[in-house]
């Protein structure tokens, strides 16, 4: 068990993905010789051929629609979008055709397709290179959601989801793609739509996924300070929702905080709680809190501090749990 | 012919060795049909049984000879305007009219008719097409892909990116545009300021051809020649079929808001299905006797369309929950589990 | 107060604000000569000539980044998209863009820009042309999102949505459109943003919009019959949500229903029922429901009734309130 | 000189008056202060005093060229590559750097300066510059819209969208390609099979035209012909500048991945400052004093950037709020309150 990281682990499962199955295909803007602007296709290139690892040309509803072709022909295309924003001039034939093919054709033409996107914020990139689109997807029948936030879920939600026969929007956080972990490869997490218990407690439960899952975790280190245990959920998959593994903890711990960086307003907090009050309603203490970005425009680097949920305002959330109402 | 950087953009007609006869008579037969069946499609719409109706009435000669110029492996990736294309490929007339009539997203099996489902977001199966003809070519199969498009949806990004990919790649694509001149209520000179459509060509170093779409030979020619140098490595091409649509975009469009007056009747004198079978008769491929005989067999056709429209659809409502995913997810399990709740009270009740 | 529909009152806004100022101009696919295949622009081309009322080439990124430009010039452009899928190819220059001019320039270039949208099910429509999408733009901050359910709103908020120094995208429920009802133009109801009561009631809240208020309303007749006395909230601006109007009622009912035609994972109800449960949690005596479309694409005709929400879906989830634990 | 669709694609230069003196030695200070600049800013980027930057060295004739062959009340449309051009027009640099500072997403007035923000999401601009400019064109004003656009980015659906739009409405616009060879690592073979970028152009019915990139001179004259023609009701030109961006796509690129050896060396012997200089000295119209004046002359503006860079801006995080909306939304007073009670909180931290 070496030392990895997020970005090994992808490039990890990418080729180990070529080398099991012929069929799969990497594509994208610079995702050749160059290896993608994060390095994450490092060498596919040079180990599978251009054939197989290939730059298309600057176009990413072209990249999307012409993987749609490929698979129908039975191929098994992994895409790469560069950016979170640069996703959305692809957004037609993903709403219109990627979720809905399979329907459309009453099962006879399924995509066995990955959209890679990194994204969110916290690298002080500039404008349109910090989003969080991810609640776009979740609201879009027909596609599978996932985003991990460890290197182990990210070799083994990539596998999954190479492996997938529905299309899946592998949604990749920008900022933990160089953080240290050990990890050894192939390593397989569990099936998609399984969120996973990160930390163990019993007074309230984190929600979080993807980059806001080390925040979740620095937050419930901070109120074990305060006297607060706190249970740390990471969703790993937000389409679909494990509504089982977030309700038992829920009902255990009888309070909840959803953490995300994306927006709040209509965003996957949104329906997070909404499920978790509709199943645990009975259970609950105090309403579930959501703790998100604001509902701005991802801001310039210089203000992204005060823009991303942080440790305080996790536990300014979870104070507000209407802690004096518990009997002791 | 004029020459547009290089390329070829054949305004007249060359000279070609005649077609054989067999494959003449099949081209005529097809197009009577093609007719027959839009002016059933049409019938249908105005008695309601059909949703809605986009006629390709004055374009059969586009749709039927650009799919006998390919063979049945290749692949159609129509909109929804190709119903007398798909119709030519073999499939289901029923099958074909699934989708107008409220029944089904796609009536037919894409991957037995190897013809992608009837396409509504403009320009968007340009894309498809590209795709499909790349994976062909990667994979070394003798497969083209046969885009249909219309001339307004050229305007689409997604149109200039398919051209784009399609050539930089080299993939085995002929984008055949019918240029009816509207785009519904949109003329042609409001769509471009081009020169003509397969002008377009030449931005991505494609070949460029531009047809006459009212004469069936012609569209043969043009998309057989196409698919053959897309089939040997010679990449994709552009064929603008310059044509004319001579009902409204739909039963539920007014085309007497936009047309000039005597527009249609002048292209009525032009058109397709009278052109071809002068033509053939003129010069003995057909006699009356035959062309009395295809008529009969178009009749009949049309008939039998008729016969088995009697029959209304019937689904059952848990569709709906089907080939969302390869399997239901939980909380598509719980929904489905209300409908079918739902349905079992309904049930009950009568 | 003459017999009129919906596609009047909006025709008769459109007329009546490119009267009242002569920089709107009003632009789209069809929408000169043929008066769009709605005829919302009817007649428009014709009183205003071909430089206010014009056909654009048949791309809708065009329409909308085009129209980007002239409000930086200093027109008032109202772009209409035919159908609600065919907005998708817009949506990089709606995200990216439209939304964000203004904080990008701080506050330089603000862009009073409306896009109409016709939008939903229920007309027997080929796939496509039946999306309820309203949630893309909710989630996307920097844009205001409205839809009336009446002729009278329909004008009004039509108005005020081009009188907007912000980008509004106006949804039109095109199951309305021919609805007959009696209003005299011209007709205001409120600013942008504030909810309507359309029916006082005392035991639950219904909050619906657009084409769902005829549903909850025709709901809450049926509900009255067994018993129930229920009031219907109509939104009418589902961004910004008017929380005090909806706060208001649904403290005083202590229930609350969400109706709505759109998907309901991560759809408009989950931020309508989580924003709900934050505010009024102890007034609730049972969890917020939504009564939604099923996550499915929107199906083919034959079968459209049975997505969407109807009164008997409501109701059941009237009876699921938890009747029993209120005193008598 | 070669003929495209009717259009003039130039290939090599025709003969031209020379330009006035005076301008001709604008053009060149403009030159030197430009590589100057890019110069300083990659220095920038190297300390850390910049997140990143996006050099034009190579590119410095087609920013200049084209700035300066425009009116001060013509709107730019510029991408992050531009510094050079917005130096040019008058921004003060640090404005300019704003953006890749992580300060704020737009660092100078865009309407004071007739300059769009530099825009990040390829080719979307293009549509911008073609609505302001059909919007000049309505209002009757003398106003063109000059859109840059890289040689990677005309793959993208708006880019298509634009031309075609500003053609067949006649807007007043010029695009003009930097073909710099590159879209970060991707060749322009990859990127497209056309014979040039400009030949795009016949696919709209625009002219279309090709010039050496590197000679600022050359650029002036087409940018100037093209707005002049665009200002006089003639519509919109493509043109395209062949030039090579000499440093990496931006500092966080490693352009030794995908370079063929030799090429930058190739190409920075074409160095449009160098030959500007060669040239202007040759004609007499600078003498080596003038040089050494404007080289001191830009040594110092960067000394005097460098200096004022020395202060790192300061912004309050309450602006997070500002400008979303024109007033704030009820959600929004809500969350920015929530923001100012933390930060008055860590304010009696401290
Ligand atoms: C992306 C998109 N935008 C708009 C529409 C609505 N629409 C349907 S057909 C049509 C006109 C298409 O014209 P053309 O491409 O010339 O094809 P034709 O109908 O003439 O065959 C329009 C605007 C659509 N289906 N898809
Ligand atoms: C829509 C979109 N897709 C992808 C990107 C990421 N990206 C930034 S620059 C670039 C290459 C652009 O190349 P080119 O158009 O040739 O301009 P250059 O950088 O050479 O000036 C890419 C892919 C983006 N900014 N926007
Ligand atoms: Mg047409
Ligand atoms: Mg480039």
């Amino acid at each position: 068990m070496s030392e990895t990281s997020m970005a090994v682990a992808l490039n990890t499962a990418l080729r180990d993905a070529m080398r099991a199955d012929e069929r799969t295909l990497v594509f994208g803007e610079d995702v050749g010789r160059l290896g993608g602007v994060f390095r994450i296709t490092d060498g596919l290139t040079a180990e599978f051929g251009e054939e197989r690892c290939f730059d298309t040309p600057l176009a990413e509803s072209a990249i999307l629609g012409t993987a749609v072709g490929m698979a129908v022909y039975g191929y098994r295309p992994v895409v790469e979008m560069q950016f979170d924003a640069f996703a959305y001039p692809a957004f037609e034939q993903l709403v219109s055709h990627v979720a809905k093919l399979r329907n459309r054709t009453r099962g006879v033409l399924g995509l066995p397709l990955t959209i890679r996107i990194p994204y969110g914020g916290g690298i002080g990139a500039v404008e349109h290179h910090s989003d969080s689109s991810e609640v776009y997807y979740m609201a879009t029948p027909g596609l599978t959601v996932v985003t991990p936030a460890n290197a182990a879920d990210a070799y083994a939600l990539l596998r999954r989801s190479i492996d997938s026969p529905d299309p899946v929007v592998f949604l990749e956080p920008k900022r933990l793609y160089w953080q240290k972990e050990r990890v050894a490869f192939p390593v397989d997490t569990g099936p998609l739509g399984t969120a996973a218990v990160r930390r163990r407690g019993r007074d309230a439960t984190l929600v979080a996924y993807g980059p806001s899952v080390g925040t979740a975790l620095a937050a419930a280190d901070a109120a074990a300070e305060r006297g607060w245990d706190l249970e740390v959920v990471d969703l790993r998959s937000l389409m679909p929702l494990d509504d089982e593994t977030v309700c038992a903890s829920v009902r255990r711990t009888g309070r909840a905080v959803v953490v995300h960086e994306a927006h709040g307003f209509a965003g996957p907090g949104a329906e997070i709680a909404a499920r978790i009050t509709e199943r645990c309603f009975y259970h609950l203490e105090a309403p579930v809190r959501r703790v998100t970005g604001f509902d701005v425009p991802y801001p310039a680097p210089l203000l992204e501090e005060h823009y991303l949920p942080d440790v305080g305002r996790v536990l300014d959330a979870v104070a507000s749990l209407e802690w004096e109402r518990v009997p002791a | 012919m004029s020459v547009l950087s290089g390329y070829e953009v054949r305004d007249a007609t060359p000279a070609r060795p005649a077609l054989p006869t067999e494959l003449r008579r099949r081209l005529h037969r097809a197009m009577v049909v093609g007719r027959a069946f839009n002016r059933q499609a049409t019938a249908f719409s105005r008695q309601g049984r059909l949703a809605v109706y986009p006629s390709s009435r004055g374009q059969e000669a586009c749709q039927v000879g650009s799919v006998l110029a390919v063979r049945p492996t290749d692949w159609l990736f129509p909109t929804y305007r190709e119903s007398v294309a798909l119709l030519t490929r073999g499939i289901d007339p029923v099958e074909v009219l699934s989708l107008f009539r409220g029944d089904r997203h796609c009536g037919y099996n894409p991957r037995a008719e190897h013809t992608a489902p009837q396409c509504t977001p403009l320009a968007t199966q340009c894309l498809h097409a590209a795709g499909l003809a790349d994976a062909a070519r990667m994979a070394g199969d003798p497969v083209v892909a046969l885009a249909y498009i219309g001339d307004g949806a050229t305007s689409e990004g997604d149109f200039h990116e398919a051209l784009n990919y399609a050539a930089v790649r080299r993939a085995p694509v002929v984008f055949l545009v019918q240029n009816n001149q509207y785009a519904i209520s949109v003329p042609l000179a409001k769509q471009t300021a081009a020169r003509t459509l397969a002008d377009k060509a030449a931005g991505y170093g494609m070949p460029g051809v531009r047809v006459d779409g009212n004469d069936v030979l012609e569209v043969y020619h043009a998309v057989r020649e196409a698919a053959d140098r897309a089939r040997s490595g010679g990449g994709p091409t552009l064929v603008e079929a310059v044509t004319y649509r001579l009902e409204a975009h739909t039963n539920a469009d007014d085309d007497s808001r936009y047309r000039p007056e005597g527009e249609a009747e002048d292209w009525a004198d032009r058109d397709p299905v009278v052109r071809l079978e002068e033509r053939l008769l003129a010069e003995g491929v057909l006699d009356t006797e035959a062309v009395a005989e295809v008529e009969a067999a178009a009749t009949a056709f049309a008939a039998e369309l008729s016969a088995r429209f009697d029959e209304s659809p019937r689904r059952d409502p848990m569709e709906l929950f089907q080939h969302v995913y390869h399997q239901l997810p939980p909380h598509l399990r719980e929904q489905a589990a209300r409908l079918a709740a739902e349905l079992a009270a309904a049930h009950e009740e009568e």
